[in-house]
């Protein structure tokens, strides 16, 4: 690995985490939701473990969370999912309700289901990271070490 | 009440019994005796009382009903049943501590059995009082149940569990025609209830197959001719069970079930007939066989198969003195038998022989039993002064009303069981003395001094169980002809019969070594080619055309595959041959603005078939992605964006994770795949072959759908219409999120599941967990494995 | 346009058939693969109304093409690409615990188990 | 109330995922989540036998727009068996000691998947929750993690997915003929339509179920499937998995697509024949008593297509009572052949005689719901045709299932160390179920009668 593939990789990082977030909170308006926006986070993840290995990569981000930042997404999902029904509502009811006015915050509307896409969007990021880290783990087991 | 207290009784006696376990074994002896004398004296005292009737509902969807009705023919059997049943019990109580000594087993082991027994009696005294057809039924197999656990009670002998199971396949099966015709009875008369169908039934094919396939149940477990193989088999149980089930349970069912549908079998002269037919071929086949046995259980056996022959004779000579004759004897059979089979058992258990070859001249030694055991082989055999004088005379009468020829047969029949009788108990008591006797326990011998007892005081006072014949006959034949039995010195064609009958059976018995080899020869060659022959020789093929058939199952995964498919193509051709195809399918127009995704469409289409093609896994991978990607972008020419984009991703994403699995496997390892030997040319076809198959019924599936225009509007318009109102632009990202939100959970939910999969598989190799490391290395590790190991394997 | 749909989903589908019969496991994954693929291009194909894509604001007077069967695709997308990550990762525990990616060795184990279940039965 | 028990089972299966199940407070945590999901599916199924269908749209849209959920009596038949079947093999993996992590989660997971479906109204959200169910039990198949499960839980995974994708291809051409996806309206709009593709797209569903149940010839794959796998999870797949199949059938078949079932009855009656012919052949000579569940499972397969083949109300009741009774039967088994004692013992002699169609046992009426299908058409010969073949399916399974039981249970009586008491008592308690099912049938009928009502071709 040369020195310019590292740095660009460190420079890479926030540049697809910010278009993933982009993705995320257009999703409702263009092309795009939660779930591209995960792939493409991972995407910036993945280039870590191409650029400095399985280790140093383990060792800077905080791999070890990855399935409980999926099963996080999972549950704050369900919450969405389900959390109308505590008010007597059908499941999935959103809130503001159809029609009702949107409390906007610059041209993003805020609204639950934007929630529900973070809940996917943190699920698939969990999935894909934390499966690509098990590969990776695996493959340290089966050679000793070495990156992907 | 007069109808619900023997039955509670006769059923709550299992579980009381168990209970009684719980302190022991005697304890549960005597609790089962007391509650088989319980149920008899309720029996007693409800036929006192005018018998009676409970109807309650039990399944209205089925329109079943819980009727009981304690008629004369309940009241016969159900007595029966209990009293043979304290007789049974209260030698047994002797016996099987004894039988278990011998076999080193606990005494605990007693339990089962006297519970067993009681549900055995439980089962028929229900059965002989329901009323309602599934009722009946389920007590018929409640008697099955309880009698396979009996003849294969001493399981760890290979004979007892093939006897057990014989037993159990060949009435068990053969209830299923029961079954069966019970349900076309309700299927023609719309009810369950057999008083009510009586009532409505009328003669006609329909009405004859439900009555026959009635009798052919009945008749199989009654033991009759040719299904009559099971029964000698049978004495693999312990001796008490034997007596029981030959008197009182079990082979009395299926003439007790003959006289409960008597009515409907009245309808059909054909099957009245057949039932003859049957019945006789039992009664000569039974008795030559019984003269021919050596071992004292196999002698009773036979002669229980023809002694329901005779009942089963009467039955269908279609009179009304053969209905009464039937049910007076089977009161006379079961007292004399079920007292033959438990001095069998005693002789048994006293000297250690089985067999008369081996014993002889034992009056010395045991002159109680001698004496009780005559007057009972007396009772059997007919002689005056015993209750068996009275079945033979009603027999003969029976007999002489339908014409000489069947008096004939009944002499014969009736002089065959006097010699028999007569080559048992000889062959036991009389003669030289061959055999060391003990002393027997007096629980061994008082039971059959009181059932030959009863043998003989029938012989002088017989109007009570003339009474109780009566009253059964009336269930069967509502206009029944008063039969009075008794002695009557003239010169009357019964009496003729009767000494005639005596005469022959002396001949028969003074000619034994001039017959008996032919008899023996006979009962060889029915050894080597009758049921009994078939049955077995059914079972062992059955056997090896399964395993045959097992060697033939699929045993690798692509086969596995390829059964799905092929079989999937061939349903879609027969779907496709079976509809009019005319104007179904549709070509379609391709215009020039349709040239980019026709593009894609052939480059996706090449992809796939290259894919085919590469021996290197890295090719395969780089097919398949182009295959992924042009996919990708017909789909964002046909306007779809969103799948578009997750599609690029999606590929990107999954061509690596295939790249880093493939990293796992040793490079030799995918090198050996990549150059191995080349699949033998006509799998390789094979495999061609299945392909086209499912691109075949693909192509057609795919063809007719696409073809077949829209029966409506799609719903889509309304999901696009309502975006605005879900706060949303993108109507497919509104729909996932919102309209369709519950599928988005649920896709994301699989996504979780595959990573917890993911994990599991890829993970470090779980260890034990440090708290509990000794449970789980040494229980439940060696738990997992004994799972398994007891698994058989 | 619509035989040339089902064409190319049939050509998918039966090439994907033909890799599931072949004898080592990542090419069963493959053929796996390439089915899924055949069946989300069906999906596409089954709501066929081409058009502009369903974003609003929405064109006037073109067509707009189906926004369901692209919700049921990239639904169906996902779930397959789950599941296949799953069977990636158990063809590669078998691979660990027998060595062989080789479908004909893993009829062979079973065979062999059978053996030994037969023996035992025997016994 | 109709979102509750799919929402305790989906939320408690979530933080579960996250603990280690071979702790044993969780797995008991996880019972008392499934047995709660139970409960509240309990109180669903007695609202909607007393007072009719339960539905609402999620997202509170219109119906068709957003996804319906419908209980109606049919589904919540289902439902709570499968849910009880899941919850009796995860309280006897607890009690026996748990070897995996992920196992309660996976359970729960799988009752998701199984809640989901069987309450849904909606075609593809049907699949959704069909493939919660898949990949959950593709995990579980595996549970062991010896050479033995992974090679089933591969064959089963291979082969499940093939259904699978020919299932979403159903789905999706289904939404191309009739422009829904909510079950009502395929009904109403797939009776209108050509009937050479919807014969067509009919086909490849009924072989996605058929694949599931393990219809002959569909079956290859399920015979060392359920041998090789765990016993709890081998009752799980037949006693709680296999339900999809039997349930898709029935509800694809008799509810979405009656008049093609009609058209297609005399290739169900002959392949369901096959089904129940070879299945019980194949039991006859068996090693293990697994294998030869494998195999009755199979056979019993074929009664439930012959009873749909039969069709009418009496037809599908008979079904939905057979495959009910069905479940309940392999679940004792499969759960009794992994244990040894003599109250096991006495549980697989009970399993044994409701397989036979023995009474008092809840197999019995099973059969005779059969037999009574059978006795209904009006032509004579088929009629004779379908008895003759229900006597012999029964006679064989006669033979295989005491062949086996007197063999395991008998000749090797005693050996081996008896395993523990609270496995062998809850064993012993589902199969006082079928005894008492068997003694006081009355729910099974109304239930399955009522079921059957709910159908489109099964209305009188």
């Amino acid at each position: 690995m040369t020195v310019l593939t590292r740095v660009i990789a460190r420079l890479l990082l926030p540049s697809t985490l910010i278009t993933a977030i982009a993705v995320l909170v257009k999703g409702y308006g263009d092309v795009g939701d939660g779930f591209s926006a995960a792939v493409i986070a991972a995407f910036g993840v993945l280039l870590q473990y191409v650029a400095f290995g399985h280790r140093a990569a383990a060792r800077a981000l905080p791999l070890r969370a990855m399935p409980a930042v999926s099963f996080a997404g999972l549950l704050l999902a369900l919450l969405v999912t389900f959390g109308p029904v505590l008010r007597g509502q059908a499941p999935l009811a959103h809130s503001p309700a159809p029609g009702a006015d949107v409390i906007y915050l610059g041209t993003l509307e805020l609204h639950t289901a934007l929630v529900f896409d973070l809940g996917v969007f943190l699920l698939v990021f969990g999935f894909a990271v934390g499966a690509i880290d098990l590969i990776a783990g695996a493959t340290d087991r089966e050679r000793g070490q070495g990156p992907l | 009440m007069t109808v619900l207290l023997p039955l509670l009784l006769a059923l709550g006696a299992a579980p009381v019994v168990l209970v009684a376990g719980v302190l022991g074994a005697r304890p549960a002896a005597w609790a089962s005796i007391v509650m088989a004398a319980l149920a008899c004296g309720a029996t007693l005292w409800g036929r006192w009382a005018g018998g009676g009737a409970l109807d309650v509902a039990w399944a209205p969807s089925w329109g079943l009903r819980l009727t009981f009705a304690l008629d004369g023919l309940a009241v016969l059997y159900a007595l029966l049943a209990t009293g043979i049943g304290v007789a049974v019990l209260l030698y047994s109580a002797r016996y099987l501590p004894l039988h278990l000594e011998h076999q080193g087993r606990p005494a605990r082991d007693a339990i089962r059995f006297y519970a067993l027994i009681v549900l055995f009696m439980g089962a028929m005294v229900g059965l002989v009082m329901a009323q309602d057809l599934l009722l009946i039924f389920v007590f018929w197999d409640l008697t099955a149940i309880a009698s396979y656990y009996l003849i294969g009670y001493d399981r760890h002998k290979a004979e007892s569990r093939a006897a057990a199971l014989m037993a159990l396949l060949v009435t068990g099966i053969s209830a299923v025609l029961l079954l069966i015709g019970l349900l076309l009875l309700q299927a023609l008369y719309g009810t369950f209830a057999l008083p009510a169908i009586v009532e409505r039934a009328t003669p006609g094919p329909a009405q004859t197959l439900a009555a026959g396939l009635i009798a052919a149940g009945a008749l199989v477990k009654s033991a009759q001719v040719p299904a009559h193989f099971w029964l000698p088999r049978a004495m693999a149980a312990p001796t008490p069970v034997s007596a029981y089930l030959h008197s009182a349970a079990m082979v009395a069912a299926g003439v007790f079930l003959l006289g409960r549908i008597y009515p409907l079998l009245r309808l059909s002269p054909f099957l009245l007939d057949l039932l003859l037919v049957v019945g006789l071929l039992s009664m000569i086949f039974g008795s030559v066989l019984a003269l021919t046995r050596d071992v004292l259980k196999q002698i009773l056996a036979y002669s229980t198969i023809a002694q329901y022959g005779y009942v089963v004779v009467m039955l269908s000579l279609g009179t009304s003195a053969g209905v009464v004759g039937a049910a007076f004897y089977v009161i006379a059979h079961a007292l004399a038998k079920s007292a033959l089979f438990l001095t069998a058992g005693t002789v048994t258990e006293v000297t250690g022989e089985d067999r008369l070859s081996r014993l002889g001249g034992q009056w010395r030694g045991l002159p109680v039993l001698a004496a009780a055991s005559g007057v009972a082989a007396a009772g059997l055999g007919a002689l005056p002064l015993t209750i068996g004088f009275f079945k033979d005379e009603l027999f003969f009468k029976a007999a002489l009303e339908r014409g000489w020829p069947f008096a004939a047969l009944a002499t014969l029949g009736a002089a065959l069981t006097l010699a028999y009788v007569w080559h048992f108990w000889s062959g036991i008591f009389l003669g030289p003395l061959r055999g060391e006797a003990g002393r027997p326990p007096l629980p061994l011998v008082a039971p059959i001094v009181a059932l030959g007892l009863l043998v003989a005081v029938g012989g002088v006072a017989v109007a009570p169980a003339a009474d109780l014949a009566e009253a059964a006959g009336r269930v069967a034949f509502a206009d029944l002809q008063p039969v009075e039995p008794a002695y009557h010195l003239d010169a009357r064609p019964e009496n003729l019969l009767a000494l005639a009958t005596y005469a022959l059976a002396a001949t028969i018995i003074a000619a034994r070594p001039r017959w008996f080899r032919l008899a023996a020869a006979t009962a060889r060659l029915g050894e080597r080619v009758g049921p009994e022959r078939w049955y077995a020789a059914g079972l062992v093929r059955l056997n090896r055309s399964s395993r045959a058939l097992l060697a033939l199952e699929v045993r690798d995964l692509r086969s596995r595959i390829a059964t799905v498919l092929v079989p999937t193509a061939v349903l879609v051709a027969i779907g496709l041959w079976a509809t009019p195809t005319e104007g179904a399918f549709r070509v379609g127009r391709i215009t020039v603005t349709d040239l980019p995704t026709v593009l894609g469409l052939l480059l996706a289409a090449v992809g796939a078939l290259v894919a085919t093609v590469p021996r290197r896994p890295l090719t395969l991978i780089l097919a398949l992605s182009s295959v992924g990607y042009s996919l990708a972008a017909v789909f964002a020419f046909l306007g779809a964006p969103d799948v578009a984009l997750v599609a690029v991703l999606i590929e990107t994403i999954l061509t690596l994770l295939f790249l880093g699995v493939l990293a796992l496997f040793p490079a030799e390892l995918l090198k050996d795949q990549a150059v191995g030997p080349a699949p033998r040319p006509s799998l390789r076809w094979r495999n061609v072959g299945v392909g086209l198959g499912a691109g075949a019924f693909a192509f057609a599936v795919g063809w007719a759908t696409l073809s077949q225009p829209a029966a409506q509007e799609s719903v889509a318009v309304q999901h696009i219409r309502l975006t605005p109102a879900a706060h949303a632009k993108d109507v497919v990202t509104a729909i996932l999120a919102d309209f369709r939100g519950l599928d988005t959970m649920g896709e994301i939910t699989v996504i979780a599941i595959a990573l917890l999969g993911i994990a599991a598989l890829l993970g470090r190799r779980e260890r034990p967990m440090a708290s509990d490391e000794r449970r789980a290395t040494s229980d439940e590790r060696a738990s997992g494995e004994e799972k398994r190991r007891r698994e058989g394997r | 346009m619509i035989v040339l749909f089902a064409l190319v989903v049939a050509i998918l589908f039966g090439t994907g058939a033909y890799l599931m019969l072949k004898r080592d496991l990542i090419r069963v994954v493959a053929g796996i693969i390439l089915i899924s693929n055949a069946v989300i291009l069906f999906i596409i194909a089954a709501g066929l109304t081409r058009g502009r894509a369903p974003i609003y604001p929405l064109p006037e007077g073109e067509p707009i093409s189906d926004p369901l069967v692209q919700a049921m695709a990239l639904t169906a997308i996902v779930i397959s690409f789950g599941i296949t990550a799953l069977l990636l990762s158990l063809v590669y525990r078998v691979y660990t615990t027998r060595e062989t990616v080789d479908k004909e060795d893993l009829s062979l184990a079973e065979a062999e188990d059978e053996r030994q279940l037969e023996v035992e039965r025997r016994a | 109330m109709l979102v509750l028990p799919l929402a305790i089972v989906w939320l408690a299966a979530v933080p579960l995922a996250l603990l280690d199940g071979r702790r044993r407070w969780v797995g008991w945590l996880a019972v008392a989540a499934l047995g709660a999901g139970f409960l509240a599916m309990l109180r669903l199924a007695v609202a909607v036998f007393a007072r009719g269908p339960v539905e609402l749209v999620a997202g509170g849209w219109p119906a068709e727009v957003g996804i319906t959920l419908r209980a109606d009596a049919l589904g919540v038949t289902f439902a709570v068996l499968s849910i009880g079947v899941l919850l009796a093999a995860l309280a006897y993996e607890t009690l026996g000691g748990v070897h995996e992590r992920a196992l309660p989660a996976l359970v729960l997971f799988l009752a998701t998947g199984l809640t989901g479906l069987f309450l849904t109204g909606d075609a593809f959200n049907f699949y959704v929750f069909f493939e919660i169910a898949m990949t959950s039990s593709f995990v579980l198949a595996g549970y062991g993690r010896r050479t033995r499960e992974l090679r089933a839980a591969l064959i089963f995974t291979v082969v499940n997915l093939l259904g699978s994708t020919l299932f979403l291809s159903g789905i999706a051409a289904l939404y191309h003929v009739t422009g829904t996806l909510d079950m009502r309206g395929i009904a109403t709009w797939a009776g209108v339509a050509d009937q050479n593709s919807v014969l067509l797209i009919a086909t490849i569903i009924f072989v996605a179920f058929g694949i599931k149940v393990g219809l002959f010839p569909f079956h290859f794959w399920l015979p060392p499937v359920y041998r090789d796998t765990w016993p709890a999870v081998a009752a799980i797949l037949s006693g709680a998995l296999a339900n999809i199949g039997s349930y898709g059938l029935i509800r694809f078949g008799a509810d979405l697509l009656p008049r093609e079932l009609r058209f297609a009855a005399p290739a169900l009656l002959i392949l369901g024949a096959a089904s129940v012919l070879y299945g019980a052949l194949q039991a006859v000579a068996v090693r293990t008593a697994s294998e030869a569940l494998a195999y009755s499972a199979i056979s019993n397969a074929g009664y439930i297509l012959i009873a749909l083949g039969i069709g009418g109300p009496a037809g599908y009741a008979a079904a939905i009572l057979f495959a009910v009774v069905n479940s309940l039967n392999k679940t004792v088994l499969f759960l009794a052949a992994g244990l040894r004692g003599w109250l096991v013992s006495a549980a697989f002699a009970i399993g044994a005689f409701s397989v036979a169609g023995v009474p008092p046992s809840a197999g019995f009426f099973g059969k005779a719901a059969l037999f009574r299908g059978g006795i209904a058409p009006d032509d004579p010969a088929l009629s004779v045709a379908l008895v003759a073949l229900l006597f012999v399916g029964g006679a064989l399974a006669f033979v295989y299932m005491f062949q086996i039981y007197q063999r395991d249970f008998w000749e090797r009586e005693g050996a081996g160390q008896t395993s523990g008491i609270g496995s062998r008592i809850l064993v012993l308690g589902l199969a006082g179920l079928v005894v008492a099912f068997g003694v006081w049938p009355e729910p099974l009928l109304a239930v399955s009668q009522q079921a059957a009502g709910v159908l489109n071709g099964g209305r009188p």
